[in-house]
């Protein structure tokens, strides 16, 4: 039993761990900002879920799996957020001409703990 | 170890009296900051004068431990005889400061809260909590935090006009005192590594010359150093203090660089161990040897008043240096004269260079500038102002009977004493180029008005402020020297 | 060489780049930023302290962890401060440097 | 553990590296991308350190809060370029700055390599210090008791920094309330993260604040998340932050601090003396100080952020 959740954690968290590397490397790679973003945000929430998944048997008790849990919610709504931000700051900069931004856009993770 | 001592609570007391009204003002803000902070300092000025009353009658420094913990887990106050001395100063400092503030900076009954007086009522306190801290403190972290507390403190003050050309200076200011903070905290964090402890009276018995310990000591050094603006790393210094109003200027000159001061000689006479005081001592002193020569002959070059001034700190801070090799060297006699030579060297300083600050604040308020060459009429407008930037003067040339005569009298001694003849030289030039520049002021203030010159009157009760810090630094050279032997209890 | 020892000149190599950057660059907002490196690494000093002075069941001695606590928020609000004071610098005179003024011109007063 | 030695020499690098790419950062901006990637480097260093309360704070305040005023100010700076060349250093100025920060760099390696073995520690007499008091986590019962003194001097210290940022406002500003002006986006992401996130944040903020007592946690970290969720509000223009006039606004920034200092007082009629604590009162009298703190720091971390008033006094 023990050693079926060891082969199941560590084969998600390295599946985890391919999309993290997977969504840094379209980080780097991709051309313009919105492929990256997307490449970013799609594989770290992935990933990042994958691992939460893979440390859930090991958490030491249900509080501790709640708090994994919430990590990862609490990622995925800070990440989004971040992604469409980022996003409309792109669009705005290819329609309008390239203008100084404005006050204080584009701060959008500020909030995230 | 540390015992708390019977007195010990009024330690407790110097810290979180001016903490707490400054908390105080801060909530209450308007025209309650002012009298807040004004019974704050009064309350202030008698604590410290109780302090140096029972250190000198018991001839012993006070201590208090911290919620009872023994160092080194715990924390302690202690006040020896520098402690009790500067404490003092900066009470009286103070005080005058706050008193000549009450005009510039009132909040009018019925009137709105302005930003400058504000800030002004509630800085006050909060520089006498921040001294507090850094003369009582007995553990170096504790210490780091209240140099912190100085530079914030500082900064403010400087700020408080809000005048676009003040920015650049405090920032480059800013940049200098973090720069000194970090590598202070550096050393401090490889003593505790090699000791265990920061406690002080401690590490004064663990340190040994090992290589942690001298790293630690020369990066303290380094930074402290930059905090007191010691050539050659002076230049923040003149327009930081020379563009700060006139009631920020007598505070950063005459108490803040003390603040550091106090520590370098906790670092260098309890912490370090003797061989390295012995030879880093006369490199310092050349380094003051140098401030005093070259930050003289700067100032008499000026065209402005106020830089002037405070490149005359630059040449007094010079002074405070001298110290470092004489009390190394000599004898118990000696060491002991240059120690009183140099505490009474930032007592008098204090003292007169607060004088001399807001005198020439109220000279440049009433004639509208503070171009050296156009101070006439000045006298007649205002003796009491004139007479009083004169008397600091006489203090920082060290003309008998002052503070400042007192203070190079005592390391002139010394140096002749210890066979470092070359020391007296260059107290002596220092004096000579400070009559200089004094006598330039005096006699340019003293020369008939320029025509079209129009002078406002300024307020007398200012003036009284003035002349009540330059009466001090003068009185404190009539007080007989064996009285001065507050300065000498836990010397080290 | 321990693992505490490879960290520790970490920590010396981030205080050296930190006082490299706060030296030798001319924005101020650079001078900060590599003001903050260079606490980061005297802080980090202090966790290597810490560290070495593991014992009596606790992984690090609790002692060099609290002022780096108390250390890690003064150095935030003197970033703060610093930072508020390059704004307003910026605002008022256009300069994002803290370099010399050309020499005043001798204008008349008031 | 060479897998252990393994992981250490790949975070000091990755820390170099990033702290040296900061640097040569093209960009501002770029340069606190860069500091923020090297602080969470540095959160994963405090870990493997063993100082779970520092990595905790390391990310909140080092990396987080500090990234935010750094991007907050980016936003806002556009140097000339001109004047930047300027004033850059000459190739030999740089020369001399790498050889000041190389030699200061090789002494302190040099004092730390050669730090004594073993190393002195008080781990021993905090961990006999801290049940007394009741808590579970010697950090919290080192900067609550044995060094509370720095702990209630650096809670002065951010009223201290609070009230110098705010003096730097113009006269006519006086007044106003904080920051810019945000202007509100009604269906925009960030007033939706702005609405959904706080509710959670505030709860996370307050537990990670509660449980400092006894496991990794405390006012500081907990008190800049809290921060956080009143920090994003404003910025989605949501809500208006009070006035710095507002009594309401100085008494939450002051209250901290306040309440620290009349506990320690009360010791003097209570216990043995300054800032002790009645024998088994001692964790009951630290927790209400570390809520009257968490709020000051929240609310003292908000306003550093915000920065000086930049808007108009109430009509």
């Amino acid at each position: 039993m023990s050693l079926l959740v060891g082969a199941f954690s560590t084969a998600c968290v390295l599946a985890g761990v391919f999309f993290f590397v997977a969504g840094t490397a379209g980080l780097i790679r991709f051309p313009d900002t919105l492929s990256r973003v997307h490449a970013l945000t799609k594989a770290d929430n992935l990933g990042l879920g994958l691992i939460v998944l893979g440390l859930l048997p090991l958490a030491p008790g249900l509080g501790a799996a709640l708090k994994l849990l919430l990590i990862w919610v609490l990622v995925v709504i800070g990440g989004a957020t971040a992604a469409q931000l980022i996003g409309a700051a792109a669009a705005r900069d290819e329609h309008a001409m390239p203008s100084p931004p404005s006050g204080g856009r584009g701060l959008g993770e500020g909030g995230v703990p | 170890m540390t015992a708390t001592t019977p007195e010990g609570w009024l330690l407790v007391l110097a810290l979180t009296l001016p903490a707490g009204a400054m908390l105080l003002a801060f909530v209450a803000g308007g025209r309650h900051a002012q009298r807040i902070a004004l019974g704050a300092l009064a309350l202030w000025l008698v604590i410290a004068f109780a302090i140096a009353l029972q250190v000198q009658r018991g001839g012993a420094p006070l201590a208090y431990l911290i919620g009872g913990w023994q160092p080194p887990l715990g924390m302690a106050l202690r006040a020896d005889g520098l402690s009790a001395a500067m404490l003092l100063t900066g009470a009286v400092v103070l005080l005058a400061v706050a008193l000549f503030g009450r005009a510039p900076y009132a909040t009018p009954r019925g009137a709105q809260e302005t930003r400058a007086a504000y800030a002004y009522w509630c800085f006050l306190p909060a520089l006498a909590a921040s001294l507090a801290a850094a003369f009582l403190g007995g553990d170096l972290f504790n210490l780091f935090v209240a140099l912190e507390m100085l530079t914030f403190t500082a900064l403010a003050l400087a700020c408080l006009d809000g005048k676009p050309s003040q920015f650049k200076s405090e920032l480059r200011y800013l940049l200098f005192a973090l720069i000194g903070s970090v590598l202070y905290l550096l050393g401090a964090g490889l003593l505790y590594g090699a000791h265990g402890t920061l406690d002080i009276a401690l590490l004064a018995g663990r340190t040994r010359a090992d290589a942690p310990t001298l790293v630690a000591g020369a990066l303290m050094t380094a930074g402290l150093i930059a905090k007191m603006a010691l050539f050659p790393l002076h230049l923040w210094l003149p327009p930081a203090h020379a563009g700060a109003p006139a009631a920020a200027s007598a505070l950063l000159s005459g108490l803040v660089v003390k603040g550091a001061f106090v520590l370098l000689l906790r670092l260098w006479f309890w912490v370090l161990p003797a061989p390295v005081v012995l030879n880093g001592g006369t490199l310092l002193a050349a380094l003051g040897a140098a401030a005093i020569l070259i930050g003289s002959v700067v100032a008499l070059r000026q065209e402005r008043l106020k830089l002037l001034v405070a490149y005359s700190t630059v040449a007094q801070m010079g002074y405070l240096f001298l110290m470092f090799p004489l009390l190394a060297a000599g004898d118990a006699e000696t060491a002991s004269r240059a120690w009183l030579g140099g505490v009474l060297q930032a007592v008098s300083h204090a003292l007169a260079k607060a004088a001399m600050f807001l005198g020439a604040g109220l000279i440049a308020a009433s004639l509208g500038h503070d171009r050296v060459a156009a101070l006439g009429g000045a006298a007649r407008v205002m003796p009491i102002t004139v007479i009083a930037f004169a008397m600091g003067g006489l203090s920082l040339m060290g003309l008998p009977p002052s503070g400042g005569f007192g203070a190079k009298w005592l390391l002139l001694r010394a140096s002749v004493e210890t066979g470092q003849w070359w020391w007296s030289l260059v107290i002596l030039s220092g004096g000579l180029l400070t009559g200089g520049y004094v006598y330039r002021i005096v006699a340019a203030a003293l020369a008939p008005p320029a025509p079209g010159c129009e002078a406002r009157p300024v307020p007398r009760a200012q003036e009284l402020c003035v002349l009540a810090l330059a009466l001090a630094s003068i009185l404190l050279g009539l007080v007989p020297l064996k009285d001065l032997g507050l300065v000498r209890v836990g010397a080290p | 060489m321990t693992g505490t020892d490879i960290l520790a000149l970490a920590a010396c190599g981030l205080v050296a780049i930190g006082l490299y950057g706060l030296v030798a660059q001319a924005e101020v907002l650079r001078k900060i930023i590599a003001f903050n490196l260079l606490g980061a690494g005297v802080f980090l000093l202090f966790g290597v302290v810490a560290r070495r002075g593991a014992g009596a069941g606790l992984a690090a001695d609790p002692v060099p962890q609290a002022m780096v606590i108390t250390g890690l928020v003064v150095a935030f609000a003197a970033t703060a401060l610093a930072l508020v004071l390059t704004l307003r610098l910026y605002q008022i005179t256009g300069a994002a440097t803290v370099a010399e003024d050309p020499p005043e011109p001798t204008a008349p007063d008031s | 553990m060479t897998a252990g030695l393994l992981l250490d020499l790949l975070l000091a690098l990755a820390v170099l590296g990033t702290a040296a790419w900061t640097l040569a950062a093209r960009s501002q901006f770029a340069a606190v991308i860069g500091f923020v990637v090297t602080g969470l480097l540095l959160t994963l260093v405090w870990v493997r350190l063993g100082a779970v309360d520092v990595a905790l704070t390391e990310a909140a305040i080092g990396a987080g809060a500090t990234g935010v005023i750094l991007l907050y100010v980016v936003a806002r700076l556009r140097g000339g370029e001109a004047e930047i060349s300027a004033a850059t250093p000459s190739r030999a100025q740089r020369a001399l700055a790498a050889l000041l920060a190389l030699s200061v760099g090789g002494a302190l390696a040099y004092g730390v390599l050669s730090l004594p073995d073993p190393a002195p520690s008080l781990a021993e007499a905090a961990l006999a210090g801290t049940a007394p008091l009741g808590l579970g986590n010697p950090v919290s019962a080192v900067l609550m008791a044995h060094r509370g003194l720095d702990t209630l001097l650096e809670a002065i210290v951010l009223v201290f920094a609070v009230l110098a940022v705010w003096s730097m406002a113009a006269d006519h500003r006086w007044g106003g309330r904080p920051g810019p002006v945000f202007q509100r986006e009604e269906h925009g992401p960030l007033s939706l993260l702005a609405r959904i996130l706080p509710p959670v944040g505030i709860v996370i903020g307050i537990y990670i604040a509660w449980v400092g007592a006894d496991s990794p946690g405390g006012k500081f970290q907990g008190g800049t998340i809290l921060a956080a969720m009143w920090v994003l509000p404003w910025i989605a223009g949501l809500v208006r932050p009070p006035s710095v006039t507002d009594w309401r606004l100085r008494l939450m920034i002051a209250i901290g601090p306040l309440t620290f200092l009349a506990v320690g007082l009360a010791g003097f009629v209570v216990a043995e003396g300054f800032l002790a604590y009645p024998p088994g009162f001692a964790k009951p009298l630290i927790l209400l100080i570390e809520a009257a703190m968490t709020l000051s720091v929240a609310a003292a971390l908000a306003c550093l952020i915000a920065g000086p008033p930049e808007r108009r006094r109430r009509a």
